[in-house]
């Protein structure tokens, strides 16, 4: 299961042993794990509840998956996306990608969270003092996607 | 037939998450439906005035405006994504 | 405890919790897992050993931690580096940084390891049908050391 | 006093981890010691060779050749590292 959308919190540990369970290859795990903040544009959040497009998400999520696995010598990549109602220090988003060597696991686990950002469909709206706001899309974000574009960054071989 | 799906801020908006609609006969693409749609006045002529940022999917697939329509498909509107 | 040299093994989500205890303005954690292979420059591997030189190493890591910390605006680094027995399958390092922002966390913590891998007091010896031999220093280490001295990488604000 | 350490395969090949020397007067500096140690032939003139990778440090710290040395330092000597 490479790619998960869900309501229920995931465990880093369980996720990778999997994504590398029967491959004694892989030599490199790279992951990243996003996570509600009590603080987004200096407004105290308290509820931040994110919503999906069910059946596109998934086909957006493992579309970058595989975009990835053409970019680089990759062994597998995982993603696993919370919905539902989350708090601050909660768990939101684990992408994880193992692969012979570290370049091209900590390159494309970045290109797998940049493309996410602009391409998955997700949304989130949160709870602050001020009343529900949905966030905004940050123009940082189709920035970070961007350079992927400009340099297809293939990695020299970094064991 | 086509399923027209809101999203996010827009079924908030909007107030609506799903509608069936009988598509006109002479809107054939993703750009002509949203223009019939901001007849509709309101939300609907705000939201989804030329310029502002909308994003359309047709059957799952991101959609541009001469992406063409035809009856049985799911389209969707949305705000651009949040996620991660 | 943000550097450490030991035998044991790690749980990858233990660390991570303990990492971002206490501060809810974590955004992102990016993490990295070196693991042993089964097989190394066309030899299969049975045992790799690992040595290092106590006193020297904590302190390496530790300089390597606070130049990342120097370098990009984050709130911790982790590394913990196993030393002794190890087989294929088996964990060597672990470095998680958390930050903010995702940009800051993946820059850091693929920075620590570029120069953990040429500056921390550590040796590999490999066990092989061939017998036991000394792992030689790869110089695509060096390479990937030396990019972050040509641009020190200032990441754009990517949340 | 000088402490000398011998590690990894420098240790296997000199057959040795630590010893205990008294620095000869005129030696002042890392690169004095190398000379000094390549005198004694064999496995120490070999991999001590100008040109062999050997890494030097003294109390921890990386040293260069022209590093001073003093009585009561660690002075560790070791090829290029292979962990991570």
């Amino acid at each position: 299961m490479p790619v998960r959308v869900q309501t229920e919190d995931f465990d880093i540990s369980r996720e990778i042993a999997t994504l590398r369970e029967g491959n004694a290859a892989v030599g490199a795990v790279a992951s990243f794990v996003g996570i509600v903040r009590d603080l987004n544009d200096a407004a105290r959040v308290s509820t931040l509840t994110l919503e999906h497009y069910p059946g596109m998400t998934e086909k957006a999520l493992s579309a970058i998956a595989d975009d990835a696995k053409r970019r680089w010598d990759l062994y597998d990549v995982l993603i696993v996306h919370r919905v539902g109602e989350l708090k601050p220090t909660d768990q939101i988003v684990l992408v994880a990608v193992s692969s012979a060597h570290r370049g091209e696991a900590f390159a494309a686990c970045h290109f797998v969270m940049d493309y996410l950002k602009t391409r998955a469909p997700f949304w989130k709206k949160e709870r602050t003092p001020q009343g529900d706001r949905w966030v905004e899309a940050r123009a940082s974000d189709d920035d970070a996607m961007a350079r992927w574009q400009e340099r297809p960054e293939r990695t020299h071989h970094t064991p | 037939m086509v399923e027209l799906v809101y999203l996010a801020r827009l079924r908030d908006v909007f107030g609506s998450a799903r509608e069936t609609i009988e598509l006109p006969e002479d809107i054939s693409s993703v750009s002509g439906l949203l223009e019939w749609l901001r007849t509709r006045g309101g939300a609907w002529a705000c939201e989804l005035a030329p310029g502002r940022a909308v994003r359309v999917a047709v059957n799952h697939d991101v959609a541009r405006g001469d992406t063409p329509l035809k009856a049985g498909d799911e389209v969707a509107l949305f705000p651009p994504v949040t996620g991660g």
